[in-house]
């Protein structure tokens, strides 16, 4: 951290919210870090912790309802937060750039790509238009995008996630920026593109020498990216070290815990690169690791008690009148108690199946059985009995949930629709249910939004546990969470399972995650199952081709992973 | 995360956000339904009775507001006038938002034919301008109140039908009430619980505007001679009867206008003060 | 000119004299009717006539029922534009005598059962057609055919034959003897088209002062100067448009604007600003126009008298005509002959605002405080629905409870007028008792409003028709008038004065009772003073 | 789907709800009460002029024959004749067309520009004072009736002043000084009752694209204030507010029959107030079917621009 040649320093830097009465509270506090040309420092941090608001504030930003306080952020020797918002605004784009988490909401839809990478560029009159397109082109080359020469022709809606995100890259790379900031620019792409772009992206860095600013959430992402870290939590720092230090020997408690939280895969076979010392550590901290445990338990109670559940022979579906076929020919088999992992990227119609299953989407094919019976196609033709027994939990609890309800009648009414409970009846069971997920009786009065996330999807949960089913269906219910109450979920799904002799169907992107809970895992791509089989016989190798490539494209808790693995692609015959 | 210790309604939230602008709408808008409601002991004389064979009686000590164009006294007029048309503004917007939002969340929820047919016949009405559709089932059915009644809610039902339908479109789609559906739910449950709460924001205001184009709109029915029965007027009519005054220099056709400027103009910010607490908040640099 | 016209003239101005004498007097010393016009109009001092420009005229209303079939009048600006189109057989003159127009002569057999008309000579059609007898024959015809549906049919039809004596002369036979046919074919409807003219959609066939330039109802009436018109005096304006304005504010407005030179029907309550103004005349005349109130005798509740007596008196005439019409008018004794009438019977005591008097009718009516329903509308008159919101009023302080029902002008005439027991009505003014009686009282009549049937009443009518004696005939008219005030089911609200405006450039229009605008004769005399 | 079939779908609905309004409409004048006889004939009419026009109407047959025969003639272009006036309706239509079009045109030159340009003034600063002032305004001006802001324009610019006409007598030889001059007072009303709608609708609509991660990006990437407004912000907002464009202008088309009296332009709205009047059904008929097609015309011309405008549907993936 040599501060004589940093191009960025932030010194003390603070931000304030203020609410509708004009009361001010700090959201961010004392924030300090600087970073040299060629440099990733990386803010990490739960979801709260102020990493977007000290990213945005670095560009002289702040959010709607909020205001930069106090501090410094000095670039090149100018400090931005001096400058009024028309010199500031010079200054952005060309000096500092940014890359923004989703760049499917970031890119203006009415523009082409093209003219708003070269926008700013040609505006400023720092190149001319046949300058801009011809850096551009470069970019895209540089970037390793489809097309370069084209591609800026086409709109947003016509790319895919992981090029667009790219071509974020290139739009903020134009002008030769000095500082480049990131805020979870691969949060919303599937493991397997998300390898490419964190390669362009530090390639590109490495190249032009920016100083640059990566928001992460994800501790594996971040180690793979960052030269220093800094742990953020409720807007203040709790911890800035190099990667290597980090991971090595983290100072603080909460810097350890977020370490523990990330979910690592525990190949049966021998990983071929040794665990770092701090994961080492991490992982003998754990043993005996519960969630394994009580895989093995299960492994065994299911084999004892092997009663088939549901079944669903080839099962076809699809959106629309024939253009899509998101399901093809899907059989699979539920066992009494079992929990089935549903694994697989974007578009590999994992949803649609648990969609089917419940009832919510019409197959076109093909049928579904429950407990020995064919079940009706749609939820309206099946019976409440039916419907009890297999219940839906939806992947944003925010949304499943009606915000216009209080908790009490969120979980009374299938108490009343399925079960005829009301009153005090109803009242001690729903306070028994809040128990069951480990919320205390007193938010039965409560709405939703005065829940957290992870408050949420546990009310969620007991939704559908209220039900008494014999199946529950997840899908993606801890993708929206931070690693930390996500960890905290999957444990309680585990202890509910034990408890309650449930059956799931776990339906998830990501495979470390149901790893830790399933009996079973389905492997999906493009509407098939490309492979189905006992969790460990799919982890273990010799792994079919498509899973390996899902199993390599995790990172891992270590420095240097992304330079090691390239050319990951998958190629079906 | 908002204050997770204290229980709190929307309501509560409401009111604690309250705005001065928003206060001084609301206490305008209070003041006025109070003088409405309370015509009968807070108007200085008989709404009819003619105190004198002077036109556009200038304004003095016993006419407050001065006189209109028989004779009666301009104040008491427009506090019965004030009641009059927010009385039928109001039961023509309830019975508007009544059919239109049920229809339109049926139209929602059920979807298919019933949607399809429904709205194109809902499109061929709104097609129609509204005053011609109001001119024909007047002129069918005779002008009186009810009817006028009734004909400006079928003409309201028909713009709320479009956006509780688009209301209830998004609300439909969402995942609440697809689990509120795969629980097994009926017509019923749906539009009741998971519908109309989630729609009630936006419909309020709705509401409000709504309210102040029947205002207006009544105003321009009575300028064609459909409006109210006399000696009984609206704010509208009270402008139109009055008219001539101004060539007199008289105010009497202006205070039915600040009324009604007063009605519209508190409603719509107090609606856009509403619709702020519904909203997200923008970039700052705006 | 004489001096003592100069005295009565000025007389006249101070309000001294009242009109009516004027005209009297005026015509004693000699004066023809179309110079007695120029010396009404207030600014009549000895100017000649100048001739050129375009005179815009803004009437009530601008409708697709406009017509210029004569069978198709049905509003004021109709008749109006009737006039400058067409010629009568006889004029009206502004005391209401008939005098010559196309015919220039007339005589009648003993009884007034048969008529000769002298027809006037080098009279041309538009088109350059010759005026003649057949087009009188036609012009008659034209409303009493089969399929007519000209309101002029029900007094026309008293004519039992028409013949052709010479190209010059027609013949009338009567169905019964009528001593003032004239007057009658004085009237507003009795214009003169050329013979087998039919088509008057765009155009028509007249020998009117003006000729159609353009006409499209509801939007557009332009009308150009007749250069063969057969009068020596006038027409001396080039054109003549009338633009259609409805509301009464935006008419006054575009009369001050100067957007229009002449405007009908001002609202009296205008009246008082336009008197006052520099640039500005007020037209004013008396006139037997009335709006009334009808109380239908076959039906419940109106068919109780005792109720009839307690809207009698319920009413008050003075208010009406002072808050509503400002006391541009007369208040009337319910029937509908007015004060100024020759025939006017004042031997009758005016009835007046009585409450006690209601009170006590109406509890022996058995209808104290009980709710009546009363229909009006704007068709009846602008001040009509006032009128009923202050006779409400002032009835209830007789416990008379009315509900009034503002029904819509398209639907009055054919769902409301002659059904409803209790509702407004209009009339223009007839020259003659005769005619008022015969259209709305004679127990036949088809618009026997008030359904008043009594025999000797109509014997009265047809007795005075053949009466040439005014005295014998003005007691019978008496007697009738006495008849109506006491038992009858009408009540006159007012007699209103024909109300017009006028920008002081315009000069040579005489108000006249019968109708707005001078009536019969604006088109001829009017001119505009540069 | 690609444009053209959007746009064939969104014409199939107009051309269906045109139907409907057809279907709607000769029922709705079937229940009117009243003869055209009795309504325009007045107190005069008689059994016998009664049974002419009847049988003129053809009202001893079915309604649904009818209803096909009009029908079928409204496809040939023939709207019958008014019972009224005996007057081709396509003619009469034809006649007050022009006025209102040219009222409705002028109008929206003036309006349309001017709302849009008050609706981003106001984003620019959402409930700042400009914001709050051109709220003000523009509320105020549309909760005055319009009749008495017609009157009190009149009454200033052309009793007081004596500036402008107070009559827009529009005639086919009027110059162009003269009619801007008739139209100044009533496009000014006009333009008073539609812009607050508009203005309003395109601060709603430029403000929710201003709140998208879009403009943040936009911001944050350097774009100056004016452009972020002018091509970000509203190239995104532009479906609803041609949207909102195309209602106003309908209701220009259609509505504005108190201003066409006061002002005495002869347009449509005044011609379909004086067809229900007089019970002139043919017209009554007329009259609706042109607003409908007007305002399915305007619907689905705004339908198209909003198309045209999203690149997700002119390029589909």
């Amino acid at each position: 951290m040599n501060s004589n040649n940093d191009i960025l320093q932030v010194q003390n830097l603070c931000v304030d919210a203020i609410d509708r009465h004009g009361k001010t509270m700090p959201i961010v506090c004392n924030i300090s870090f600087s970073i040299a040309p060629g440099q990733i420092t990386s803010l990490i941090g739960e979801s709260g912790s102020g990493k977007t608001t000290v990213s945005l504030a670095t560009m002289g930003y702040s959010r709607p309802n909020c205001k930069i306080s106090k501090g410094k952020v000095i670039l090149q020797d100018e400090d931005l937060l001096n400058l009024d918002s028309s010199q500031i605004q010079q200054k952005r784009g060309s000096d500092i750039a940014y890359i923004a988490q989703s760049a499917a909401a970031a890119f203006n839809r009415a523009l082409t790509i093209g003219a708003q990478v070269t926008e700013v560029a040609v505006l400023r009159g720092l190149m001319t238009r046949q300058q801009a397109d011809l850096r551009a082109v470069s970019l895209y080359n540089q970037l390793g995008l489809p097309n370069p020469e084209t591609i800026g022709r086409l709109y947003p809606h016509q790319v895919s996630g992981g090029q667009l995100q790219r071509l974020m890259a290139a739009m903020a790379m134009m002008c030769h920026p000095k500082l480049l900031i990131m805020d979870e620019p691969t949060t919303a792409l599937d493991v397997t593109t998300q390898i490419e772009v964190l390669q362009a992206f530090k390639r590109l860095i490495r190249e032009q020498k920016v100083a640059a600013i990566y928001v992460s959430h994800d501790l594996a992402v971040v180690v793979q990216m960052a030269d220093d870290i800094l742990v953020l939590k409720d807007g203040r720092m709790v911890e800035l070290q190099s990667t290597q230090n980090i991971l090595d020997n983290p100072c603080q408690e909460y810097t350890r815990m977020l370490m523990d939280a990330v979910p690592q895969l525990q190949l049966p076979h021998i990983s071929h690169q040794p665990l770092t010392a701090a994961a080492a550590a991490a992982a003998d901290k754990l043993t005996p690791d519960p969630v394994e445990k009580c895989r093995l338990e299960n492994t065994v109670r299911k084999e004892a008690n092997s009663d088939v559940l549901l079944t669903l022979s080839n099962v076809t579906a699809a959106y629309g009148s024939n253009t899509s076929t998101v399901l093809k020919d899907i059989s699979l088999k539920v066992n009494l108690g079992e929990t089935i992992g549903i694994i697989g990227e974007s578009g590999s119609g994992k949803t649609t199946l648990g969609r089917v299953i419940s009832g919510l989407m019409v197959p076109s094919n093909g049928q579904i059985e429950f407990q020995g019976r064919v079940l009706n196609n749609t939820c309206k033709q099946r019976s409440r009995e039916d419907l009890r027994q297999i219940q839906f939990v939806f992947q944003m609890a925010e949304t499943a949930l009606n915000p216009r309800h209080r908790i009490r009648q969120i979980l009374g009414r299938p108490l009343e629709f399925y079960l005829g409970m009301t009153g005090r009846a109803a009242e001690e069971r729903i306070v028994e249910l809040l128990d069951l997920v480990e919320l205390s009786a007193e938010f039965i009065d409560r709405f939703p939004r005065e829940l957290s996330g992870g408050q949420l999807q546990r009310i969620n949960f007991a939704r559908a546990l209220a039900a008494e089913p014999k199946l529950i269906i997840c899908d993606e219910i801890t993708s929206a969470l931070d690693t930390l109450v996500s960890k905290a979920i999957i444990e309680l799904l585990i202890n509910l399972k034990n408890r309650l002799g449930i059956a799931y169907v776990f339906i998830s992107h990501d495979l470390s995650t149901v790893a830790k809970l399933a009996d079973s895992l389905a492997v999906m791509r493009h509407g098939e199952i490309v492979e189905f089989n006992k969790t460990g016989n799919v982890l273990t190798p010799p792994h079919h081709e498509y899973t390996e490539l899902l199993l390599d494209s995790i990172p891992k808790l270590r420095t240097g992973w992304l330079e090691e693995v390239s050319g990951l692609v998958y190629n079906p015959v | 995360m908002r204050n997770i210790q204290s229980k709190s309604s929307p309501f509560r939230d409401l009111l604690q956000n309250l705005t001065p602008t928003a206060i001084i709408c609301l206490s305008i808008l209070i003041i006025l339904i109070v003088l409405a409601i309370a015509a009968p002991w807070v108007s200085p004389y008989q709404p009819t009775e003619i105190l004198t064979d002077e036109s556009y009686h200038l304004m003095s000590d016993s006419m407050l507001l001065g006189g209109d164009y028989l004779g009666r006294d301009i104040a008491s007029r427009l506090i019965y006038g004030l009641q009059i048309t927010l009385g039928v503004t109001f039961v023509v917007t309830v019975l508007a938002f009544f059919t239109g939002c049920l229809l339109g969340f049926l139209a929602a929820v059920l979807g298919g034919i019933f949607d399809t047919l429904l709205s194109r016949v809902i499109d061929a009405l709104i097609a129609l301008p509204a005053i011609m559709i109001a001119l024909i089932v007047i002129a069918s059915l005779g002008s009186s109140l009810p009817v006028l009644i009734v004909t400006l809610a079928l003409i309201d039902s028909t713009r709320v039908f479009r956006i509780a339908r688009a209301l209830a479109m998004n609300i439909v789609a969402s995942d609440y009430v697809e689990a509120a559906r795969v629980r097994g739910e009926g017509l019923k449950w749906i539009i009741w619980h998971e519908i109309l709460p989630n729609a009630l924001g936006p419909l309020a205001a709705e509401f409000g505007i709504r309210f102040t184009y029947t205002i207006l709109f009544m105003s321009a029915l009575g300028f064609l001679g459909l409006g109210m029965q006399p000696p009984h007027a609206d704010l509208g009519l009270l402008i139109r009867e009055n008219m001539q005054g101004l060539l007199f220099g008289s105010y009497a056709p202006l205070y039915p206008a600040l009324a009604i400027s007063l009605i519209t103009i508190t409603i719509n910010i107090f609606i856009d003060w509403y619709l702020q607490q519904l909203d997200s908040a923008l970039p700052s640099e705006f | 000119m004489p001096n003592k016209i100069k005295q009565y003239q000025n007389e006249l101005k101070n309000g001294v004299l009242p009109r009516r004498e004027f005209i009297k007097l005026a015509a004693a010393a000699g004066i023809s009717s179309t110079s007695l016009g120029l010396l009404l109009s207030s600014n009549a001092h000895a100017q000649t006539p100048k001739r050129g420009g375009r005179l815009t005229v803004g009437v009530e209303s601008s409708q697709q029922s406009n017509s210029i079939d004569p069978a198709r009048y049905y509003s004021d600006s109709d008749l109006l534009r009737g006039f400058a189109l067409y010629d009568t057989l006889v004029n009206r003159g502004p005391d209401l005598s008939p005098t010559p127009q196309l015919a220039v002569s007339w005589e009648s057999n003993a009884d007034a059962s048969k008529w000769v008309f002298k027809l006037r000579k080098g009279v041309q059609f538009h088109n350059g057609k010759e005026f003649g007898a057949e087009d009188v024959i036609y012009s008659l015809q034209h409303h009493l055919g089969e399929k007519s549906e000209s309101p002029a049919k029900a007094y026309l039809s008293q004519i039992k034959e028409m013949k052709k004596i010479d190209k010059h002369t027609v013949e009338f036979t009567l169905t019964s003897p009528n001593a003032e046919l004239p007057i009658i074919l004085s009237d507003t409807r009795v214009h003169m088209i050329a013979d087998g003219y039919t088509d008057f959609t765009t155009t028509t066939n007249g020998t009117g002062p003006f000729k159609v330039k353009e006409f499209k109802p509801g939007s557009t009436y332009i009308f150009e100067r007749n250069p063969n018109y057969w009068g020596s005096e006038g027409p001396y304006i080039d054109e003549i448009e009338y633009i259609g304005i409805a509301d009464p504010t935006a008419r006054v407005n575009a009369l001050l604007s100067g957007d229009i030179d002449l405007m009908m029907s001002l609202d009296p309550k205008a009246a008082h600003l336009i008197e006052r103004s520099q640039n500005f005349n007020l037209l004013r005349a008396e006139s037997g126009m009335h709006s009334g109130l009808v109380m239908m005798r076959d039906r419940e509740p109106t068919a109780n008298k005792n109720l009839r007596m307690a809207m009698k008196y319920g009413i008050d005439r003075e208010m009406i005509l002072k808050n509503v019409y400002k006391g541009y008018g007369h208040i009337g004794n319910d029937h509908p002959i007015s004060s100024f009438d020759p025939y006017y019977n004042s031997d009758i005591p005016q009835r007046a605002y009585d409450p006690d008097k209601a009170r006590f009718y109406i509890k022996k009516a058995g209808m104290e405080n009980k709710s009546m329903d009363l229909y009006s509308s704007a068709v009846t008159g602008v001040g009509s629905i006032p009128s009923c919101e202050i006779l409400q009023e002032t009835a209830k302080a007789g416990g008379v409870n009315l509900n009034l029902h503002k029904v819509s002008a398209d639907s009055y005439w054919s769902s409301v007028w002659m059904q409803k027991p209790m509702c407004t009505t209009t009339w223009p003014a007839r020259p003659i008792p005769d005619l008022m009686f015969s259209i709305a009282y004679k127990g036949d009549a088809k618009w026997n409003e008030t359904v008043w049937k009594n025999d000797r009443f109509d014997k009265l009518l047809l007795q005075a028709r053949s009466e040439t004696n005014f005295d014998k005939r003005k007691a019978m008219y008496g007697e009738m008038q006495n008849m109506l005030q006491q038992d009858g089911g009408i009540i006159i609200m007012a007699f209103l004065d024909t109300l017009d405006a006028a920008n002081k450039k315009v000069k040579g229009i005489t108000p006249h009772p019968s109708g707005p605008l001078g009536f019969n004769q604006f088109a001829t005399t009017a001119w505009i003073d540069s | 789907m690609d444009l053209p079939l959007i746009v064939i779908r969104r014409m199939a609905i107009g051309v269906v709800t045109v139907l409907v309004v057809s279907l709607l409409v000769f029922a709705g004048t079937e229940l009117l009460p009243g003869d055209v006889a009795q309504a325009i004939l007045g107190p005069g009419a008689t059994p016998e002029s009664i049974a002419n026009i009847r049988a003129r109407l053809g009202l001893d047959q079915a309604a649904h024959i009818r209803y096909m025969h009009w029908f079928g003639n409204l496809l040939h272009g023939d709207m019958g004749t008014s019972l009224v006036s005996g007057r081709e309706i396509s003619v009469l239509i034809a006649e007050r067309s022009s006025n209102t079009f040219l009222l409705a045109g002028v109008t929206a030159l003036v309006a349309v520009p001017l709302s849009v340009l008050l609706g981003l003034i106001a984003s620019t600063r959402p409930n700042g004072r400009i914001d709050k002032t051109i709220s003000a305004i523009t509320l105020t001006l549309i909760s005055i009736p319009d009749f008495l802001v017609a009157v009190i324009l009149v009454s200033i610019f052309s009793v007081q002043l004596g500036w402008l006409p107070a009559l827009s007598t529009i005639r086919p030889d009027s110059n162009f000084l003269e009619l801007a001059r008739m139209l100044v007072l009533p496009v000014t009303a006009l333009s008073f009752t539609v812009i607050a709608h508009m203005a309003r609708m395109t601060r709603t609509a430029v403000l929710n694209e201003l709140t998208s991660p879009a403009i943040e990006m936009a911001i944050l990437k350097g774009v100056p204030k004016s452009r972020l407004l002018l091509v970000h912000a509203l190239s995104n907002a532009i479906a609803p507010i041609v949207n909102v464009i195309a209602l106003n202008l309908a209701y220009l088309i259609s509505g504005v029959v108190v201003i066409e009296t006061l002002f005495n332009i002869n347009g449509l709205g005044k011609l379909m107030v004086d067809a229900v009047t007089t019970r002139d059904i043919p017209l009554v008929q007329g009259c609706a079917m042109l607003f409908c097609a007007v305002y399915v015309l305007l619907n689905l011309f705004a339908d198209t621009i909003s198309i045209v405008a999203n690149p997700r549907i002119r390029h589909p993936k």
